[in-house]
């Protein structure tokens, strides 16, 4: 299978919701269980908000949403345009955060719930997450 | 984490996963009780605050209930 | 209110589902009803599916889904780069249809659905549907 679809988005916290159900139903022609359906929305919720809340704190930007099928895996780019991240590995420790009033378990649930992720960023310039994801069900017919 | 489908968001909240079936049905049932008391059909933010599903889920609840993709699925049914 | 969002897609009939929650999701931003929703959702279902039966017969193409809201008002234009249309002005009444096993009702639909509807095309550059909606109550309201 292959398919491929792309979401432009303004950073508001509004449109989170928007983000999450487009993966979904992406996500859906995929053999997805529900539960590994409210994953990858969790995953989206957090990389979209990390992107309106730390990508832009100051001013409204664009938050672009890449996803992809391929065979049976599910790739999910997001990106925004923003301040970036200084040091990519501090911030992929668990409850590191740099909002006091933050958990820093965002970045954490992306990697518990996907199977493939990775962070990519340049200060100044923006942050990109990438996120993979087969169906359970998928990877236990090919073993 | 997974296991216990609980998800600690952001913002605080804490969401459970809901069957689309079940918003979907209570959805429906408190589309129809406001008509009746408002005599007017409620707006899906009116809906949303008063059910207490989100927007994007009511959205795909009913999208998952009935999903013809063009008028003629349903004419050729 | 102001809101933006771009959806590109591939010309699958596969993908229709994603433009309709996406664009239902976007315009649930402003009052409508679940009636007005729906209406909404068949006027997107029947703009891509054109662009897919009509707009790419032969091979894959990509498809431009452009939601805006400005005030109370949802606009939502849908852009294809196929084969065009050589006499929009024939193609607008009803029951014309260039494929035989079809009704030639979706622009009509569409049409009835939205409070405005424009086609606009070119022959080998491609189709877009304008369409806009606002919610009956608002209208009632102002009146
Ligand atoms: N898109 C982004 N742009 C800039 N910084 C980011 C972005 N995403 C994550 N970060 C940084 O990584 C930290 C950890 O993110 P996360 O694990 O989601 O926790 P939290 O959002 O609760 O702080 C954030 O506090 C922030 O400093
Ligand atoms: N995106 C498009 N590209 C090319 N031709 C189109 C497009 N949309 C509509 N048309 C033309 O307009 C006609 C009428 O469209 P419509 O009212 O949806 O009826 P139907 O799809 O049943 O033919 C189509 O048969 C086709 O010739
Ligand atoms: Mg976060
Ligand atoms: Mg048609």
């Amino acid at each position: 299978m292959r398919n491929q679809a792309h979401l432009k988005l303004l950073s508001k916290s509004s449109n989170v919701g928007l983000a999450r159900v487009a993966v979904a139903t992406f996500a859906s022609e995929l053999d997805f269980t529900l539960n590994e359906l409210e994953e990858i929305k969790v995953a989206v919720s957090e990389a979209v908000t990390n992107c309106i809340i730390h990508g832009y704190p100051m001013k409204e930007g664009t938050i672009d949403i890449e996803m992809e099928i391929t065979g049976d895996k599910l790739t999910v780019i997001v990106t925004d345009y923003g301040v970036g991240i200084e040091d990519v590995e501090a911030v992929l420790r668990p409850s590191f955060t740099t909002k006091d009033e933050h958990m820093g378990l965002g970045l954490a649930f992306i990697d518990s719930f996907m199977d493939d992720f990775k962070l990519e960023s340049e200060l100044n310039k923006g942050t990109r997450v990438i996120m993979v994801k087969v169906p359970e069900r998928y990877k236990q017919v090919k073993k | 984490i997974g296991e216990i489908r609980l998800h600690i968001r952001d913002d605080g909240i804490i969401k459970v996963s809901r069957s689309l079936k079940k918003i979907a049905n209570d959805v429906r049932k408190k589309e129809e009780e406001l008509k009746k008391k408002n005599n007017c059909s409620p707006s899906i933010l009116e809906l949303s605050k008063k059910t207490g599903y989100s927007k994007e889920e009511i959205v795909q609840a009913l999208e998952a209930n009935k999903a013809p993709t063009s008028i003629y699925e349903t004419v050729y049914e």
